[in-house]
């Protein structure tokens, strides 16, 4: 392979050009230029996407299914189009598998409310690690209280990494009947070995939970490969509307699986005395979806097939390469989350300053990151801390960006009077 | 070093001072009231104590906790202002404090407010207007004896 | 008071400057005008609602809450800033009794779930109309199945209103725990006496859930008029987003439920042995919430308030009576549905003419109406008739519509060679 | 009356004539193959029941059901087309007739889909293709002995 190739990159220009998609990007904050270093609370939306949804709004809106009219069938058409785009985007195999909801969180509570309404009783164990988000925590709790079962919790290494060799210790014990692991952690960056996580329940007949909710935005997923039992993510961290989600589940699985929540679309016929399911993936979708917001998140799976996405990915591996480096010029720097698989974002604390002044005054700087405890309260348990600032990358983030929060925290130190 | 002037505003030397070496920072062993404070938006925590004489003045307060320069510099200045005067003012003081903290008054329009106007730049960031009122509401949580309170 | 001014009335060049704010409006359909009388399964949207979402994507969107930076405050105030809309629109005493849904069946879900779960046991009846959609029977059905809990089926009378003779004997029984009834019902167009339902019921210690879903889009609605425990309606038949309902409960009755789906703010903290629940509203709204959803249905509220609502709903019970006066032209007509007080709206069948047919040719001549059982069998069932055409109005349509369906309908009654 | 092309298209004499005298309309009372047949979307309901003698042709075929022209009329042309075909014969129009309903392929490449192609309107219709489809599943599904189906 030519040498010229294989080191192909992306240039800053072509970067310059991908902002341009982003109307946000060119806003000043406090007369600063906006510096977006919270993405993983939330992804930016390109105008394609924008667009997408003003023109469905103002040309092709109507409700879906059952509709014998041209509008609802041409929002029929796009609404299970990009249920396509999406079924093609994660590799899945059938688009009975691709189901939408409101979000990750929503898709989690379908997963737990379902499948483990039916496949989780009293003493079974849960396993949960200890990186997870609150919503791949608290769906689970509430199982547990219900049910009587137990939830076990995955360690995680000072790096930041699963703790692999607690986990295959953990699946050896009988009843453990879920997995429940993010692809990556929104608080530390990790990326986890989810395709050995899954290889190993699946061995032991342990269903997967992979939250993808942070793993969507920053890299190609194939959900065949990665061999997960349920996958789940958020449009709005990918570049899509808030207000919609998608649950990956293996058709066996959500074949056997009970309804969720009850309504229009998920039955078949009801009268007062016996209800019978529609098929997949309606019978997870009841009422008037998101319709507008589906639209939209195939636009995003539009965009983001448009780029070259491992470039894309190789660039964000400079970035936090570039922004651990810069980091450690700071006096009193502590990096939370060191793993050697990471995505683009570096959760950390400054010794002696409260993350929430770090945050303010990086906001009267321009620079949005965000500080607090990243709704994952057991992180911040397991490394002692109250909780963290977090800047996290997107692939339109820049060096110069990177300069900003970096001198923007040394006002910080100064301000505070940080010393080593 | 060129900070922007909402920063200036907010992060005056008093504020980075008490932050750095809080007053009254303790526990009061016996104290006649007591009230634990929590803002789980932000995480932060305070314990504030109060020994109040059967005059109803505040002979001593302290507090105890964890939390950011604005929640802290403010529990600080507060026991330090606190301290000699009567419950009732004190609860003026709780009053006009969370009025200007939130905008509905100028720190200029109250006289007794003046040390305390150095938090007044909180008001133009709702989101940490509850850092600088937490000590505050726990400091009239204990005087209603109530123990334990949430700004949530 | 003076005559004229009683008198008024909306002119039709007033409608004619409306409707120019509904781009949809202005397409052609097999090049005739489209003719949308498709409302009752969802309502169009007016160009502040769609630029006003656009705005919010392009310029201010960020995840809410929990943020310290400019643009997530600017996102949190324009959520809560809808919230409040919401809560004045509605006549809501607090801002606690306002949770952002996806929808009312999510809404309607939530009360079964979180109300019903804690409130309903073994041989409680919950009373529901034989006029609701399948939103408001599936949940309760559904918990009826889980607690062996009864549902029991209060009657409705030939012309489509709701049997308050035999609902008054219902109540009597002990155990009756909720009594769920639309204010209005999509099949049929009939208002039912919700403050009447609400009064009784209260009387005898009864919850009610009022579906408000068809309602919310043709008049003014306060919740506490009507004095229902809760309320709940859907943004999109309210012209504004898909993705995003509104649940109104009574403060003191949400306080004591538990929650429903569990993730990240509906929690104050959070370790593997213990949880505790956030405040109202956000106990009920687990995970990232439908924000820019949100931001639209306020400008849709917005939208509505700009509008003399009192006007257009007098206008629409006009263009019922003529909407129902043509149609009685059509040889072989019969009205589903003729209940003294009915918002704008027909449900009919043609004798000889199946409604698919119908609802397929007058798609030929640009008019658009939905034809099925419109998610509510059992109103089928209790007319015996497989499904009807229903034709719904919106206060932008026009008498000419009205012709245009009129004139479509005489067609297919030519070609299937009907006679009365 | 002016209607469009595509109704006059969908909706031709034949179709409302069978429609409105549907043939074989009755049931069997010892059929050797029978199912029924329901689209959930619109409520449409059909029996379909038949006799296939050891040479494997079909020697009666009858429907009994509930729906709109275009399913009643594709029953009832269904019914006397398949009529004395051998049940590869039954099967192999099925396949056409889904393809051409589906428009995967024009009624004029196959000369055994000629009395069908008064259906191929519905191609432009994706919500009224099963419609036109229900009876033909229908006899698919009798014919490998599966009892009951649904098209949704
Ligand atoms: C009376 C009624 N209730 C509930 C619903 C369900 O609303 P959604 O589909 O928006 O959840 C509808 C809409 O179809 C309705 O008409
Ligand atoms: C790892 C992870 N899981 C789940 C979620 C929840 O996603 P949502 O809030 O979109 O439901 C998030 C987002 O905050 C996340 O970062």
């Amino acid at each position: 392979m030519n040498d010229s190739i294989t080191k192909s990159k992306v240039t800053p220009a072509r970067i310059l050009e991908i902002r341009r998609d982003f109307p946000v990007l060119e806003r000043t904050i406090q007369d600063k230029p906006l510096a977006y270093l919270d993405n993983a609370a939330s992804t930016q939306m390109p105008r394609q996407v924008i667009e997408t949804v003003s023109a469905y709004h103002s040309f092709h809106h109507s409700n879906v299914h059952r509709g014998v009219h041209q509008l609802s069938q041409e929002a029929t058409d796009l609404y299970e189009g990009a249920r396509e785009k999406l079924r093609c985007f994660v590799g899945a195999s059938s688009l009975k598998e691709i189901i939408f909801t409101s979000g990750t969180t929503d898709a989690i509570n379908l997963i737990a409310h379902s499948w483990g309404g039916m496949n989780v009783a009293k003493d079974d164990v849960i396993l949960i690690s200890n990186m997870e988000h609150h919503a791949n925590i608290v769906p689970w709790y509430m199982l547990a209280k219900r049910t009587g079962a137990q939830i076990q919790v995955i360690p995680i290494l000072d790096d930041g990494s699963l703790d692999m060799n607690r986990f295959s210790e953990l699946i050896q014990q009988p009843n453990v009947k879920a997995v429940c692991v993010n692809h990556v952690s929104n608080a530390l960056g990790s990326v986890n070995p989810v395709e050995e996580v899954c290889r190993m329940s699946r061995e032991k007949g342990i269903r997967t939970v992979i939250d993808g909710a942070q793993a969507i935005g920053h890299f190609p997923v194939d959900v065949r490969s990665i061999g997960a039992d349920f996958y789940a993510f958020s449009g709005h961290k990918m570049h899509g509307p808030t207000g919609i989600g998608v649950l990956y589940g293996r058709q066996e699985l959500l074949e056997e699986m009970g309804p969720y929540k009850g309504g229009g679309d998920m039955i078949l016929s009801v009268s007062f005395d016996n209800i019978s399911w529609n098929e997949l993936p309606y019978k997870f979708e009841a009422g008037t979806p998101p319709i507008s917001q589906a639209v939209g998140l195939g636009a995003a799976v539009d965009y983001l097939n448009g780029l070259d996405r491992q470039l894309l990915s190789s660039y964000e591996d400079e970035l936090l390469a570039y922004t651990t480096r810069r980091l450690m010029e700071i006096p009193g720097m502590q990096l939370v989350g060191t793993a050697a698989k990471k995505v683009s974002l570096n959760s950390f604390v400054i010794k002696g300053v409260h993350p929430h002044d770090i945050g303010t005054i990086l906001d009267g700087e321009g620079v949005a990151v965000r500080t607090g405890q990243h709704c994952a309260e057991p992180v911040m348990d397991r490394f002692c801390i109250p909780a963290t600032t977090r800047a996290s990358m997107a692939f339109y983030n820049t060096f110069e960006e990177i300069d900003q929060l970096t001198d923007a925290l040394l006002k910080v130190t100064e301000l505070f009077d940080v010393t080593d | 070093m060129l900070l922007t002037n909402r920063s200036k505003n907010l992060y005056q030397e008093v504020i980075l001072d008490h932050n750095k070496s809080p007053r009254n920072y303790r526990a009061i062993e016996f104290p006649t009231h007591f009230a634990k404070g929590h803002n789980p938006l932000c995480g932060d925590k305070l314990d504030v104590y109060l020994i109040v004489d059967g005059e109803d003045v505040v002979q001593d307060v302290s507090f105890v906790g964890d939390g950011c320069a604005i929640s802290k510099a403010s529990a600080s200045i507060m026991t330090t202002i606190v301290k000699g005067k009567s419950v009732d003012e004190a609860k003026e003081l709780f009053t006009g404090f969370h009025e200007m903290a939130t905008g509905k008054i100028e720190p200029s329009e109250d006289p007794k407010l003046r040390r305390l106007q150095v938090f007044a730049g909180v008001k133009d960031l709702p989101a940490r207007v509850k850092c600088a009122t937490l000590a505050w509401h726990t400091l009239d949580a204990a005087l209603r004896n109530k123990q334990e309170i949430s700004t949530e």
